[in-house]
């Protein structure tokens, strides 16, 4: 047994994550002694912490994996960007959800201690190469989030959902663990590196281990939200407040793309082959029903919910593909529809006002006519998640299926491609309420200028992207390559 | 000027005439309009008449040039060029004459029309399309000219757009011409396909090699190449010429202004099917089908076509069967290989019929717009030079000795008892019985019109003014029973004398070189051998002079005769027979069946064209909106809409119905592949 | 500047598009007219040398520019235009002009918006037909959805929510499966989405007809062919004038264009198998379409079937690339020049339509009768349009109509037998309707009160009769830029792919 | 002699046992809780039986943690339901059904 | 011996699970976990798993347990209530169940699933599985453990920010909040120009009225 010490630990790689934790209690030790009329200060700490953290990531960025904590975590590109990523969709979370916190009683110290709890656990995910880790991870979102839900206590919807969301994620975590128990039975080991080394050496037992991946790719289902494990989804984003709804609908679908990778894509890579097939059921099950239920909605929060099912399919047929072309536009679309589903949820917010909930799809009515910008940025996020170029999510989906094509999947590519024509018509329904209606709310439309600033940014962002995928592409790849396969 | 230049400026003249008249048709006054016009077409007759000259004293050698490039494909040019030869200068000299007498004749005819510069346009425009017709050296003009002049015949049947009777005609022209084109097109087609080119030229001189080719157009059927197209290229002639099945326009176009059912729907445009054949001899006459099918279809025109005119009252209806009538015969003469008998026979009846529909026109002018014949009488009177002109455009129509028709139509008679064509019998028949139909008709006409009593004066007053009610921003009044009718003004009257000249001169003069001269030489390609019509005609011929003499002892000299003795019998002596007869016929369902002009109509209307309607509706409304939209379309959203409902209900809002999902989908995950695992292992 | 002058006809309409959206609410309507007017005319200005410069010897591609895009899939931002897509580039630059004219008085409301998605529109339809890459292509093709979905939407009728959306899906569910296509494609060229590889590409048969389905759907869906076509009727009816002018102009032949880049050249070997069924299709188009045409009672909708059944006539034309043993050009390059000339016409027809539309607020052809009367110079022009949509001589309706029509009888005489019923059918429904509208006495008070063509509207008839009479007088510009190409592509057909 | 697979069997048991209380369930929330805590039991059961029977004390390490995390969880899940009963005045499952469809 | 203690104890624990879930009474059923708690607390003390069947103990009937206790007690519930039709859904849940846990079991105990040599250690004397187990967790994984931490803390904090609440009637004093005060906050002069009295007549037909 080593002795450990403090270069041993080579804590440095985690930076990041430990200036997070330490700001965070920072933040929680700070905000006890505001009053609420200095609320704000939190806020902006918070924001200057994630900001900071953001530039830790890209101030530590590098192409070879630095491994830590005695190999329990590792720094690759992987970790990095999915990071960044995550950073980014929590501050797009704060920015678009201040004024709705504000309005809702929600703007306390716990909702920003809790967030960034959460953030640090997925970031955890997302750079964890033991079973423990990324079990802890995962927990200390799931725990985190379960609580932001709940944070507006006074509304039974809220609580309901919170609910709900404990309930089976609790679950979920019960047969994801199940599943890591045999996977450990199977190989004795909780080490990714090991794990997959010790398949590709043939010394694993295979019952045991697919056995093990059935509970695995339950759970993993759970967390992103696939069929038949989505049912969570809908009833939290409606219940929740909507910038909790935003913080669930988009950073943790990054941390659970890097939490799949460093478990199926690394640890069982070997057993590829079982968990395809799976994955290919769940993909196409998620695609199927998504799009579908997601037409008969008329709230938008539940219908996003439904999408982000369906978009979730097309994740795991990137996955599925389990060749680095998929996993690259896995990773690709995770990213894209992060910034998508923050910008829908972010609008969502943005017209809500004290005492209103813009979350049905009738209050957008018109808005073209109310707001010719808000319509705008919404059809460049609707347009986007319809995948019709040449807003990125178009480039998301032609990655994927030219994975699913890559492999000879052409009739997966074909369901694909024709759930996306049921998608596009309840995303053009939003459009067509949007612009081919009437105002029936005449409100003005009350939003920060930061949060409108940063909402444009952000979808023209879709479209930039959109016209030049190529970078993100190339970087995300790359990273992949790097973090993938490296043999440490 | 070169020829060339001569040739261009020909149908140009005319061209711009018309443009100037139409769009600028608001800023110019009456009077510039029709100036400008008639200088064009007046330009055109020259330059054509000097064109004339030139081949017929100065042997000009006939031109075949291209003007430009109007399209390459595959290699093949389509050019828009002119072929003038003998035939074609004829034809341009009796368009541009007949056109400038027309002009003439309208600045009269329609000088209280406010449409009276477009009218002005569109008699150019006519000229300018007609010209293109005729002066085509290649198939694609041709169809060019073909098409022009039938848009122009839709314009001006419909120029008077506020009743709805003309809209119908020119509806109904338009399409009935196009069902002529269609086959026209295709045979077209035909000729590109398998001669690779549409030149004349080219094509004509590839015919004999295609003589015997064959195609097949339904499996294990072969047809002979040259009867296919040259049907299909008839077909298009009888919607132009009004060929029966396909004659049912013309009637009605009689809706136009009189001026242009002078020039378009009697002396130029119907002939178009004519000319279009003759041009086309050299592939005609490699196919004994075709033209026994044309002798038939001509026969059964001028036979049944001159029956209807003998019991129309309207007194252009009666001059438009006539017309049809007359048509046959030149179709018939097609038909026996006596092209140049035809095209003879298209010369002088543009010069009598158009003389007959102006001067139709005139005592319409003089009966205040009332064209009924039954309410005239006794004109001769009030409109001396109309009715001299009329009677001699009506002699020369039934064929009187010297006469121009009497040249022409015996001539075709003669062609039609030498030919050897399965039809031909038939044809004969029809042909010497339509002389006395044609002879009855055209005198029962003229008695009604210009002898006998004034009937204006004892016609009800009161049914006629309701009965034109509808029309109030015309002048068509009619004569009131207290009015005189009177000449007409010189612009009309003149035109009547100088087309009255050629109508009694021509044929004797022109028999010699254009039947048995060489005028058509090198233009008209006879297969002697098999079509020895013209042979013979020659071989009998020995000059106008002695054509007369040998017209006394045939058989047409008497029945026209007889023809026009039993109509003043009939109309100025004892119009109780008439009556009689009428009533017999109406017994037996004859007169009906004439009134409704062999229910060809009711066919196309209610038939065809209804058909079409059905059909339409049904394709539409079964086809389109309830099985494509309604099964396929809206079907395919309804069963998704279906299946969305069905989804979100399995969302229950119920946590064990999540957690019975969650654990149903793990165990058939575990199912599924554990028993594939196990069943491996 | 010749270097990249199809991305300059590809952005300058986009960016003046920005520009004119920039202007922002209806108080400066008028600065976004002159500016969409400008944008258009610019547009217009920097397509002209494709014509002027374009080498009519040389089949291939001309103007190429190529930049890599997206490196990760070898896709490149590739145009190139050769005598198959050359004259669709100007023909819709020049459209958007007339649309954006024509739409100066008539729209009212979010006018920035309404000139800003034309003009948007006419870049992306640019670039679609520039693309000689598959993935550029199709993000041109499918991202021009976008402002017509809007403008149906926003400016259209009544009805105009239910055929946005039908357009929308319709057009969608066609184009992805193409998409699928295209990467099967790049996967079997071995990473490449250059469509000239994609031509070059052996493939089996199997493979053949399951990319010519996947074409099918998404060209014959645009086109519109029999039974893919009833979203057009309704997209049509709805869609402001513009829009119905663009669509019918421009869009349709979009999917025309498709065929001839994709479908033909990919698949030679189902396509020469299978033409038949595309030749039946077409067929049924011509008559079938025809026919419903004939009793339609609302304008628009006559007019949209017309334009079915004359696109019909263009797919007719393509799939006749082989007659018999010999190729068989004629039809082809009839089927092109049909499409040019369907361009000018169908927009015109559109917009007579429009310009009663805006005056009695009626489509239905019961609602007109004698509008001669008050609007001559109107009908005048109408008569023209309705003559070149029947298919006269002397106007462009005539030449692709008749090079179809020759090519036809060269493959079978019955395929040309049916399709010559378009002499009679579309002068049936043209003239018939053209009769109840403008013929007659003055029908009501609605007409009574009708007022002839401001200047604004005889520029935009006059410009578009001088090109219907221009091309039906002289086609052979149009013709000769094409016929390398054309040549190129059906001897290429005519070559087996199978290995 | 009981081997790694008695625990196993066990585990599998016990927890197939807390799966059925959870969607057998629908009155009462907090019995939800319990089965939770019971799948948790049979996790770690496994864990410590690999864990021991395999001779590598990750296991039980890991078992450690989940059994920090349970209670971590257990203590929001009841938190939850306190805040759901406030506003809620049932811990019927069967009443939390207004977010459905 | 050790087959028999075995089955004893698994008997019970399965037993006392079902009971859990089954039982009509919620404290009962916390009772039963208890139960459980203590049988695979043995069950582990079997297996040498000293340290954590005894963490178990302290941790879960220590403090889990009570907790759960607590706030079943706490909570006014109409537990009758809750109890009607439970088994109703047997069936179908039953089935489902026994399905899964005999695919399990025959799962488990496939001839593939078994691993060779799996013996339970025989660890040497003096072995110390609590020292082991610290030793681990303090040095490999430490990473985890200062997680754990955190994760602790996010529950400490997500309780506490869920349950606590001022009473929204309590009037109680912010000092910081006293200080702070300003005349201004407090005091607003108004100047208000003369308004004319109303005329007398029209109050009085309202009142009237009213």
């Amino acid at each position: 047994m080593n002795i450990m010490t403090w270069s041993s630990l080579n804590a440095g790689v985690a930076t990041p994550e430990i200036f997070l934790l330490c700001a965070t209690c920072a933040i929680l030790l700070i905000d006890v002694f505001l009053s609420d009329a200095k609320r704000h200060i939190s806020y902006v700490l918070t924001l200057a912490t994630l900001v900071a953290t953001g530039c830790l990531l890209v101030a530590g960025y590098s192409l070879q994996p630095l491994l830590a904590f005695n190999g329990m975590f590792v720094a690759d590109p992987l970790a990095s960007l999915s990071k960044l990523g995550m950073v980014v969709g929590v501050i797009l979370m704060l920015v678009y959800g201040r004024g709705y916190a504000v309005a809702r009683g929600l703007f306390r110290g716990e909702l920003f201690t809790l967030t960034l709890c959460a953030l640090l656990g997925m970031m955890v995910m997302a750079s964890a190469v033991n079973f423990v880790v990324l079990y802890v991870g995962l927990e200390l979102l799931s725990l985190s989030l379960y609580a932001l839900v709940a944070l507006q206590r006074d509304s039974s919807r809220s609580t309901e959902a919170a609910m709900k969301y404990f309930i089976l994620g609790a679950l979920a975590s019960g047969l994801l663990l199940y599943g890591m128990s045999m996977i450990y039975g199977a190989t004795q080991s909780l080490d990714v590196f090991v794990i997959s080394q010790k398949i590709a050496n043939d010394e694993a037992n295979r019952l045991l281990a697919v056995f093990g991946i059935v509970f695995i790719v339950t759970g993993l289902g759970f967390k992103l939200g696939a069929v038949p494990f989505h049912m969570w989804a809908p009833d939290v984003y409606d219940g929740a407040p909507t910038l909790i709804s935003q913080l669930i609908g988009s950073a943790p679908k990054v941390a659970a793309f890097a939490f799949i990778m460093r478990i199926l894509a690394q640890a069982l890579e070997g057993f590829a082959f079982d968990w395809r097939s799976m994955l290919m059921v769940l993909a196409v099950l998620s695609l199927v029903i998504g799009n579908l239920t997601a037409i008969a909605q008329v709230n938008i929060k539940r219908m996003f919910a439904y999408s982000t099912i369906s978009h979730m399919g097309f994740l795991l047929l990137g996955i599925m593909a389990a060749t680095p072309g998929g996993y690259a536009a896995a990773f690709f679309y995770a990213m894209t529809y992060m910034l998508t589903a923050a910008a829908g949820f972010g609008i969502i917010m943005l017209l809500s006002r004290e005492g209103f909930e813009a979350d049905q799809i009738a209050d957008f009515r018109g808005l073209n006519k109310r707001s010719p910008w808000f319509a705008a940025m919404m059809l460049i996020v609707m347009f986007s998640m319809a995948g019709i170029p040449v807003f990125v999510g178009f480039f998301a989906k032609l990655a994927i299926i030219q994975a699913l094509v890559g492999l000879g999947l052409v009739w997966l590519a074909v369901i694909a491609v024709l759930m996306s024509v049921i998608g596009a018509f309840y995303y053009l329904r939003i459009v067509k309420v949007m612009y081919f209606e009437d105002p029936t709310d005449a409100a003005p439309i009350a939003a920060g200028t930061d949060a409108k600033l940063v909402l444009s940014v952000n979808c023209l962002l879709l479209l930039v992207l959109g016209m030049m995928p190529d970078r993100l592409l190339t970087a995300l790849t790359t990273a992949l390559q790097f973090s993938l396969h490296t043999g440490l | 000027m070169d020829m060339k230049t001569i040739y261009l400026l020909i149908p140009l003249a005319p061209l711009f005439g018309a443009l100037v008249a139409g769009l600028f048709g608001w800023a110019i006054s009456r009077r510039a309009a029709h100036c400008v016009t008639i200088a064009g077409v007046a330009v055109s007759f020259l330059l054509s008449a000097f064109v004339l000259k030139g081949i017929l004293l100065d042997g000009v050698e006939p031109f075949n040039g291209t003007v430009y490039t109007w399209l390459t494909v595959n290699g093949v040019e389509f050019n828009v060029g002119f072929l003038v030869d003998s035939l074609t200068a004829m034809m341009m000299c009796v368009v541009t004459f007949v056109s400038l007498m027309v002009h003439l004749y309208t600045i009269g005819y329609m000088q209280e029309d406010p449409g009276y510069n477009r009218f002005f346009s569109y008699i150019s425009l006519f000229t300018f399309s007609m010209l293109m017709l005729v002066m085509a050296n290649n198939f694609v003009q041709l169809f060019f000219g073909w098409e022009a002049v039938g848009l122009v015949s839709y314009l001006l049947i419909g120029f008077w757009f506020k009743r709805p009777t003309a809209t119908f005609a020119n509806l109904k022209a338009f399409l009935v011409n196009r069902v002529g084109d269609f086959g026209f097109l295709l045979g077209i087609g035909l000729v590109l396909a398998h001669f690779g080119t549409l030149d004349y030229a080219a094509v004509f001189a590839q015919a004999p090699a295609l003589k015997d080719a064959m195609i097949t157009l339904f499996p294990g059927a072969e047809w002979s190449l040259m009867t296919v197209t040259c049907i299909l290229l008839f077909i298009g002639a009888m919607g132009k010429s009004a060929q029966f099945p396909l004659h049912v326009w013309l009637p009605d176009s009689m809706e136009g202004p009189t001026p242009i059912s002078a020039l378009i729907h009697a002396a130029t445009m119907v002939t178009a099917g004519i000319f279009m054949v003759t041009r086309m001899s050299p592939l005609f006459e490699l196919s004994d089908t075709a033209l026994n099918f044309i002798l038939v279809i001509g026969a059964i025109t001028a036979l049944f076509m001159g029956f209807l005119g003998m019991i129309q009252n309207d007194i252009k209806r009666v001059v438009a069967y006539s017309t049809l009538s007359q048509l046959g015969y030149m179709t018939v003469a097609l038909g026996a290989s006596a092209y140049s008998v035809a095209v003879f026979h298209l010369m002088t009846h543009a010069f009598f019929k158009a003389l007959l529909f102006l001067g139709a026109g005139s005592v319409i002018m003089g009966m205040h717009h009332d064209q009924d014949i039954r309410n005239m009488g006794g004109l001769r009177k009030y409109m001396p030079i109309t009715w001299i002109t009329s009677l001699l455009g009506s002699l020369a129509l039934i064929g009187t000795p010297f006469f121009a028709g009497f040249y022409s139509k015996d001539s075709i008679i003669e062609a039609v008892a030498e030919s050897h064509l399965p039809g031909a019998g038939f044809a004969y028949f029809a042909v010497i019985a339509s002389v006395f139909v044609t002879a009855f008709y055209s005198f029962r006409m003229y008695f009604l019109v210009f002898h006998g009593k004034e009937r204006w004066m004892a016609k009800d007053h009161h049914a006629h003014h309701e009965a034109d009610a509808h029309d109030e921003d015309e002048h068509h009044h009619g004569l009131g029973p207290n009015d005189k009718p009177h000449e007409s003004p010189w612009v009309v009257t003149l035109p009547l004398v100088l087309l009255a000249i050629p109508s009694v001169l021509i044929g004797y003069f022109a028999i010699q070189p254009m039947l048995y001269g060489n005028f058509f030489e090198g233009v008209i390609f006879i297969n002697h051998e098999a079509h020895p019509t013209m042979e013979m005609l020659k071989e009998e011929f020995h000059g106008p002079l002695a054509m007369v003499i040998h017209s006394f002892s045939t058989l047409p000299l008497y029945l026209a005769i007889a023809g026009v003795a039993v109509s003043y019998l009939f109309y100025m002596k004892m119009p109780a027979i008439p009556a009689a007869i009428d009533r017999f016929f109406t017994a037996i369902g004859v007169r009906k069946l004439m009134e409704e002009k062999y229910y060809m109509d009711h066919l196309y209307i209610n038939g065809f064209a209804a058909f079409g309607r059905v059909l339409g509706t049904l394709f539409w409304k079964v086809g389109d909106v309830l099985l494509i939209d309604g099964l396929m379309v809206n079907g395919t959203a309804k069963v998704v809409g279906f299946f969305s409902r069905i989804t979100r209900r399995l969302q229950t809002g119920y946590i064990y119905h999540y957690a019975f999902a969650m654990i149903l989908g793990a165990l058939v995950l575990m199912t599924w592949w554990l028993g594939g695992v196990l069943v491996s292992q | 500047m010749t270097g990249n002058l199809l991305s300059l006809t590809i952005w300058v309409p986009i960016v003046a598009g920005l520009v004119v959206l920039a202007t922002g609410g209806d108080r400066n309507a008028n600065a976004a007219r002159w500016l969409a007017v400008l944008g258009a005319l610019a547009g217009l200005l920097v397509s002209v040398p494709l014509y002027t410069g374009f080498d009519s010897l040389h089949g291939g591609l001309q103007f190429v520019e190529s930049t890599p895009w997206i490196t990760m899939f070898n896709i490149n931002y590739a145009l190139g235009v050769d005598g198959l897509s050359m004259l669709f580039v100007i023909l819709n630059s020049f459209t958007t002009l007339m649309v954006v004219i024509a739409g100066w008085q008539v729209i009212q409301s979010r006018v920035a918006q309404y000139m800003a998605a034309f003009l948007i529109m006419s870049g992306l339809i640019n670039g679609a037909f520039a693309a000689t890459d598959a993935i550029l292509f199709y993000v041109f093709f499918e991202a021009m959805l976008i402002p017509m979905y809007l403008i149906i939407g926003v400016w259209g009728g009544p009805n105009r929510i239910y055929a946005s959306v039908k357009f929308f899906l319709y057009t969608l569910l066609g184009s992805l499966l193409t998409l699928v296509a295209f990467v099967y494609l790049y996967m079997q060229a071995g990473g490449s989405f250059v469509i000239a590889d994609f031509q070059r590409l052996p493939l089996g048969m199997g493979a053949q007809v399951m990319l010519l389905i996947a074409f099918f759907f998404a060209f014959a869906v645009k086109v519109p062919m029999w039974p893919v076509h009833t979203w057009l009727p309704d997209a049509h009816v709805e869609a402001p004038t513009g829009g119905s002018m663009v669509l019918a102009a421009i869009t349709l032949k979009l999917g025309a264009y498709g065929f001839l880049r994709f479908a033909l050249p990919i698949a030679p070997d189902a396509a020469r198998e299978y033409a038949w069924v595309f030749i039946i299709f077409s067929l049924i188009a011509v008559v079938y379409i025809g026919l419903v045409a004939l009793v339609q009672t609302d304008m628009k909708k006559l007019v949209a079937y017309s334009s079915i059944s004359h696109m019909g006539f263009v797919t007719l034309g393509f799939f006749m690339f082989a007659g018999g043993t010999q190729l068989n050009p004629y039809a082809v390059e009839g089927a092109i020049v049909q499409m040019v000339s369907h361009g000018f016409v169908s927009a015109a027809m559109f917009f007579c339509i429009g310009v009663m539309y805006d005056r009695v607020h009626s489509r239905k052809i019961a609602d007109y009768g004698g509008v001669a009367n008050k609007m001559p110079i109107f009908a005048a022009f109408m008569m023209l349009f309705a003559m070149a949509n029947s298919g006269l001589p002397g106007t462009s309706g005539f030449v692709g109509e008749f090079m179809v029509i020759l090519g036809a009888v060269q493959v079978n005489f019955w395929y040309a037998f049916a399709a010559a019923t378009t002499l009679i059918f579309g002068a049936g429904y043209t003239l018939w309707m053209y009769k109840r509208v403008i013929f007659g006495d003055v029908a009501n008070v609605h007409v009574a009160e009708l007022k002839d063509v401001n200047k604004r509207e005889f520029l935009v008839l006059a410009i578009l009769a001088i090109a219907v009479l221009g091309m039906g007088l002289y086609p052979k510009p149009f013709t000769e830029v094409m016929h390398q190409s054309v040549n190129d592509l059906i001897w290429h057909v005519s070559q087996s792919k199978l290995q | 002699m009981i081997t790694l697979t008695h625990y196993l069997v066990l585990a599998a048991i016990l927890f197939a046992i807390s799966v059925f209380g959870i969607f057998m369930n629908r009155k009462n929330l907090i019995v939800l809780l319990m089965a939770i805590e019971l799948m948790l039991l049979a996790v770690n059961m496994n864990f410590i039986a690999f864990s021991q029977f395999l001779g590598d004390t990750a296991g039980q390490v890991f078992v450690f943690f989940i059994l920090t995390v349970a209670a971590a969880e257990s203590a929001i899940g009841l938190a939850i339901l306190v805040v759901l009963f406030r506003s809620l005045r049932s811990i019927n499952v069967e009443d939390l059904d207004s977010l459905k469809g | 011996m050790i087959e028999v203690i075995f089955y004893v104890f698994a008997a019970v624990l399965l037993f006392a699970g079902l009971r859990v879930i089954t039982a009509k009474n919620p404290v009962h059923a916390a009772l039963y976990l208890v139960l459980s708690f203590f049988n695979g607390a043995a069950l582990w003390m079997l297996m040498q798993a000293e340290f954590l069947a005894v963490s178990l103990i302290v941790v879960y009937v220590g403090a889990v347990m009570v907790l759960f206790l607590f706030v079943v007690m706490m909570l006014d519930i109409n537990f009758e209530e809750l109890r009607k039709g439970f088994w109703k859904y047997v069936p179908v849940a039953g089935v489902v169940a026994v399905v899964m846990a005999v695919e399990m079991v025959l799962i488990l105990t496939h001839r593939a699933a078994q691993i060779e040599g799996a013996q339970l250690v025989n660890h040497p004397a003096g072995y110390n599985n609590a020292k082991v187990l610290g030793q681990l967790i303090y040095t490999e994984y430490f990473l985890p453990f200062q997680l754990a931490a955190v994760l602790l803390l996010v529950g400490m904090i997500a309780a506490i920010a869920l349950t606590l609440r001022k009473r929204k009637n309590t009037k109680y004093i912010n000092p910081a909040d006293q200080i702070q005060v300003k005349r201004n906050d407090r005091v607003k002069i108004v100047s208000m120009p003369a308004e004319e009295r109303p005329s007398v007549e029209a109050p009085k037909a309202d009142d009237g009225q009213a």
